[in-house]
């Protein structure tokens, strides 16, 4: 759901559109690179792969609009990619890095987490560094285990690193604009299954800020919290539920950094019944630091343990059906709903 | 065609011409396979290509190793992996190389000393400089052939790598698989040198350039970096000249690219090429030609078949073979 | 503590000997060297620096008795040397790679976490990666943000990859030994400020299993559970604890891949409440994945919410007062202990 | 002594002079303030090389940027930050280039160019490389120098941003402080090439050797690639021979070296090398000489004290500063 902070759309303060995931990626790049000549787009195959630009088409159409000097091809150096734009950013520009696949982040850690989380307090707040690392993430493509991982918890570990990971149109575009006015680096992570997705976003200018979650569905039984792909599960399941006398909450942080514990919090006042979901490994995964907060702030509200639904602990699988019991589905969100409820 | 080795086994050409064709074949109905919907995810094959893995195989010990790439198939077939396997794992099967876990990008036969495929661009390279200094140390005499694309040769872990390799004297050979583009980025655009065997003298090694439409020449190449690295004297750079017929993967539009132009490489083409040689020189007569042709072809149907009647993995096999 | 599992020392079962965490090291080093030659030691500075050998010293000696073949001073390249490591272990010898500060890593997640992981998975079961990464991480030395970080997290966070975080100089030894013996990628993490600590060592040849916590001291009241440091800041705090009434179990999980949760759940069941520590940044530490853990398997035993104690989400800082401030220190795991168990 | 841009101005040769005692004088009382206790951590000195970041950073525009590295004190010195606010940075002093909270390898002067020291080893390649793409598509005629020692010359970010640099042709000066060692590892143990400036070919850039106790020689090779960089013409390798009389940090008991070989060097001094020529030129008197000897120690005697004076910063700045 578009956010009540947002800006009303000009002209038509409640018109919206639906477009999917990717063309709102694409016209948030396209509005900041528009509204400001230091944004600029750097990756590979980000200017003519495919369908004139990214592969999976975010940056399309974007080196037609503002040529070479501002839609940069790369070599395949992902660690020189990130070094260069941590550099640009230092040095007064706002890149857009991308990186194909969060996978390939491994070979670009240095630059991020050393360097540009870091400048800012090792420099005595004498440094800013405003770049972005658009990246995409997730299982569902049989292009197995080093392009199919989730790897948001390594990067919500590092203190300087700010998160967000949309799950509609609407926030994906929504919090990339904040992202590109961040003074500071962002991990921008996209799933690879939901670009194709479609919904209504604001016809007109908005932003959302980092750290604000969203209540995707107002529920009084148990509180779900859900990323990326798993949001639209929870919503699904929470209608199904519903049949059952089981109101479900919910929410979608949007951003792991900073996390909107006081969302989160309200909610399982509420409820005192939380199921966390992501497709990342459970172990070491994110759940485990929502499930903490939650415990360090409303401990006496749990009626029941906190559940995670999450990736199990392998490397994602090649073939479909394991792909498929390698992550969670519907069903296991169904099912860790229904079970966490008193009959 | 390069022939400074020569002559070779009529054996040994004839099965560098099964090879070929097996590849050739085998990437023809995998393409099939994947629009029919029955191979998934991202495959990426190696037609026009095949004369590089088959020629420096062919030089290479059964107890060589080598590391491959996302294009990985012909590196497969060429140092002697078996199609079925092969096929069953591109079906994701239980009978597959890799049980259907890996699919594509991840075939590996450790025992024919095929280290894998892989994902990561540029993710073979410690992998096979590791299996060199492993070789020295257990003192076989094993060489390593490290298979990488020009787009790789920008990684940083190539110049690691190549750097390790050359101080230690390391045997290995890093064949660089110059096919012009890496995805939409041409060679041009992504790197900072036209000859990239400049990049040899770097790390202190031979570079040679080879044209990789000739199956025999790629041999050669190999085989004198092969002697180089058995004689201790350490790791060698080949790159290779070549083109990928097709898109990067399947249904890649392709638009940094031109028609003409993969016209004009068609012509190359190294199987042909080397088809016409064996008949030229009198090695092979055109129905013993027409002959492999079949047998190939019988193969690959019996793979498809085999891959197709296979087994799916159990669903229990998920948490095996991961101890952590 | 030794473990009770070790095997008794040759001709004197129970002899042991103070000696130090990195000469501790340095023994299973040596001792598996001369037991197998498909040990190998590799990394920057391993042979002749300083005095014979090592950064902090472990590697010292081995280059005299196992010449260079067997101790091999790398390049500054780590990326290269994970990787040469891991290709060397798949085809038959069994590396021991150092990597001089685990901030290092950084550069060389690629082939840890995309190949030494993966590999034997995704081939299917057919490869062994005998490999073990050797670094060492933590605060106290006044080298600021890039040479004091604790990340155990990332490693954790990844399916195939296990991981050891020894506190005494006898786990030292007996885990090494086990991680040398393994046939996975163990991310062998030791302390900076560990190596000086002297603690009793069996005298003769023993190993210690991965996934094998130590209960370092019983108590009733509260579980302490702590990693590196903080094993011996529970320690003393348990002793101070202990002249006010509070009875502290204080638990080294030794491991956190494979973590021994059945020790952690059993001492919960008895204690009722929880302290976690650890210098690792809070938000998305082990502390959470413990925690997480302990919730799935014991909630109705919990009487009061986990709490941890780790460290700050910032760099660490050079200044001396500020770097003690961004990681737990004595009073911050008394004060938990204390504030955790009712008067 | 290298004279191809000379003459230049009198006070600017005075000012480097003053440039190379400032370094030297101040590594001197680093020392001793580290065996006295009140500098902790690591600290890496410069001793020696001064010549290198004096002679290079002459040759800059004051809005050059530059990057460097853990032995960061000259470089920085050079280019023109104040040992006061180094100074107290070390003694981790609230008023410290970066409020006390990164030390020795972290110290940076935003305004001045100053990119900042660097804890990791090659962690400065892609910030030099970004800050070269930043002038370039600002238009604004910076040039960044990116300092790097020689055991950095085989981190896979040096090749990464190399090649990126010279394919977009960024105004990146690639300047390689051979001091022969990286820590106990020496240039020829860990490197394939003994004249590292073979590998600039591998990037298409000019590669060029430069004494590095020659401050003029330094100045002239930065000049010239400062003026090719300028001109849109792309990136430069420079490698300096040089050499660092101390131990690789303090403490250091340097069994991988001859003091003989120390000793060598030391004679080769850059400094008095310098002074010798000011006065042997007739640029400057012997007085005069003595005079900055003088007031270099004042400064230096200045900064420590204002660092021992300064306060320590408040325990409230730990979470200042970092935003996520
Ligand atoms: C580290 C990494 N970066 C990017 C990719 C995405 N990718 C897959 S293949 C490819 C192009 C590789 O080009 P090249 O090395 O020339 O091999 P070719 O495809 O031409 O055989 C890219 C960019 C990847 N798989 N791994
Ligand atoms: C990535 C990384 N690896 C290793 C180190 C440890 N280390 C610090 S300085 C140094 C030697 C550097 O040698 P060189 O680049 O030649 O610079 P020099 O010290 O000679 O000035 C090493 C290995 C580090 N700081 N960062
Ligand atoms: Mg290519
Ligand atoms: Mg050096």
């Amino acid at each position: 759901m578009p956010d009540a902070t947002m800006a009303p759309p000009a002209g038509s303060p409640t018109a919206t559109r639906e477009i999917s995931y990717v063309m709102a990626l694409n016209e948030a790049l396209r509005e900041e690179m528009r509204r400001d000549p230091r944004v600029f787009v750097m990756g590979e195959d980000v200017a003519i792969w495919g369908n004139k630009g990214g592969v999976y088409g975010v940056t399309q159409g974007l080196y037609e609009e503002f040529g070479a000097e501002r839609v940069r091809d790369t070599p395949i150096s992902e660690e020189g990619i990130v070094g260069t734009a941590v550099g640009a950013a230092v040095t007064g520009m706002r890149p857009v890095a991308e990186i194909m696949y969060i996978d390939f982040m491994a070979l670009a850690m240095d630059p991020l987490v050393n360097q540009g989380a870091k400048l800012r307090y090792m420099f005595g707040g004498k440094a800013r560094v405003p770049v972005v690392i658009r990246t995409q993430e997730g299982a569902g493509r049989g292009i197995a285990a080093q392009h199919s991982q989730s790897l948001e918890a390594w990067f919500t570990h590092i203190p300087g690193i700010k998160v967000c990971v949309p799950s509609t149109p609407a926030d994906a575009k929504g919090l990339l604009k904040s992202a590109i006015r961040d003074d500071n680096p962002v991990m921008f992570i996209e799933h690879k299954m939901l670009y194709a997705t479609k919904g209504p976003v604001p016809a007109g200018e908005y932003t959302i800020p980092l750290g604000q979650a969203d209540v995707k569905r107002e529920g009084s039984d148990v509180t779900f919290i859900g990323i990326h792909t798993m949001v639209s599960k929870g919503l699904t399941a929470a209608e199904k539920l519903a049949g059952e006398g089981i109101d479900v909450e919910v929410i979608d942080p949007r951003t792991l950094v900073p996390l909107d514990i006081e969302t989160i919090v309200r909610s399982v006042k509420k409820t005192g019944r939380v199921v966390i979901a992501h497709e990342a490994y459970a172990r070491g995964g994110v759940a485990g630091e929502i499930a903490m907060q939650i415990m360090e702030n409303a401990f006496d509200y749990l009626d029941a343990p906190i559940v995670r639904v999450a990736g199990r602990n392998v490397p994602i699988p090649y073939n479909l059906r394991l792909e498929r019991a390698a992550v969670p589905q519907e069903d296991d969100v169904v099912n860790a709903l229904r079970n966490i409820v008193p009959r | 065609m390069a022939v400074k080795v020569l002559p070779l086994a009529r054996t040994t050409l004839l099965d560098m011409y099964d090879r070929l064709l097996t590849i050739r074949f085998f990437e023809t109905r995998v393409i099939e396979l994947f629009r029919e919907g029955v191979i998934r995810g991202s495959t990426h094959t190696y037609i026009g290509m095949e004369a590089d893995a088959v020629g420096c195989c062919a030089a290479l010990r059964p107890d060589d190793y080598i590391t491959s790439t996302h294009r990985g198939h012909g590196h497969c077939i060429g140092k002697g992996g078996d199609v079925r396997l092969m096929m069953a794992e591109l079906l994701g099967k239980a009978t597959g190389y890799c049980k259907g876990k890996g699919g594509s990008m991840h075939i590996a036969d450790i025992d024919a000393g095929i280290l894998g495929a892989n994902g990561i661009v540029g993710g073979g390279m410690g992998i096979a400089t590791g299996a060199g200094l492993s070789s020295k140390m257990r003192g076989s005499g094993q060489v390593c052939v490290c298979f990488f694309g020009e787009g790789g040769f920008n990684q940083g872990a190539l110049h690691e790598n190549a750097n390790i390799a050359s101080i230690w004297k390391l045997p290995v050979i890093y064949f660089c698989e110059n096919n012009q583009y890496a995805m939409s980025m041409s060679v041009q655009r992504a790197t900072s040198v036209s000859d990239l065997t400049v990049r040899a003298a770097a790390y202190d090694m031979p570079g040679v350039n080879v044209d990789g439409m000739d199956v025999l020449a790629v041999y050669e190449a190999t085989h004198q970096a092969a002697e180089r690295a058995r004689a201790g004297e350490g790791p060698s750079l080949i790159v290779s000249k070549t083109y990928r017929f097709e898109g990067h993967n399947i249904g890649d539009p392709q638009p940094y690219r031109s028609k003409d132009e993969i016209e004009e490489w068609r012509k190359r083409d190294g199987i042909e090429r080397f088809g016409r040689y064996l008949i030229d020189e009198g090695i092979a007569s055109k129905s013993e030609i027409e002959g492999i042709h079949q047998e190939v072809h019988a193969k690959i149907e019996d793979a498809v078949e085999f891959a197709r009647e296979s087994p799916e993995p159990e669903l229990s096999s998920l948490e095996e073979d991961v101890y952590a």
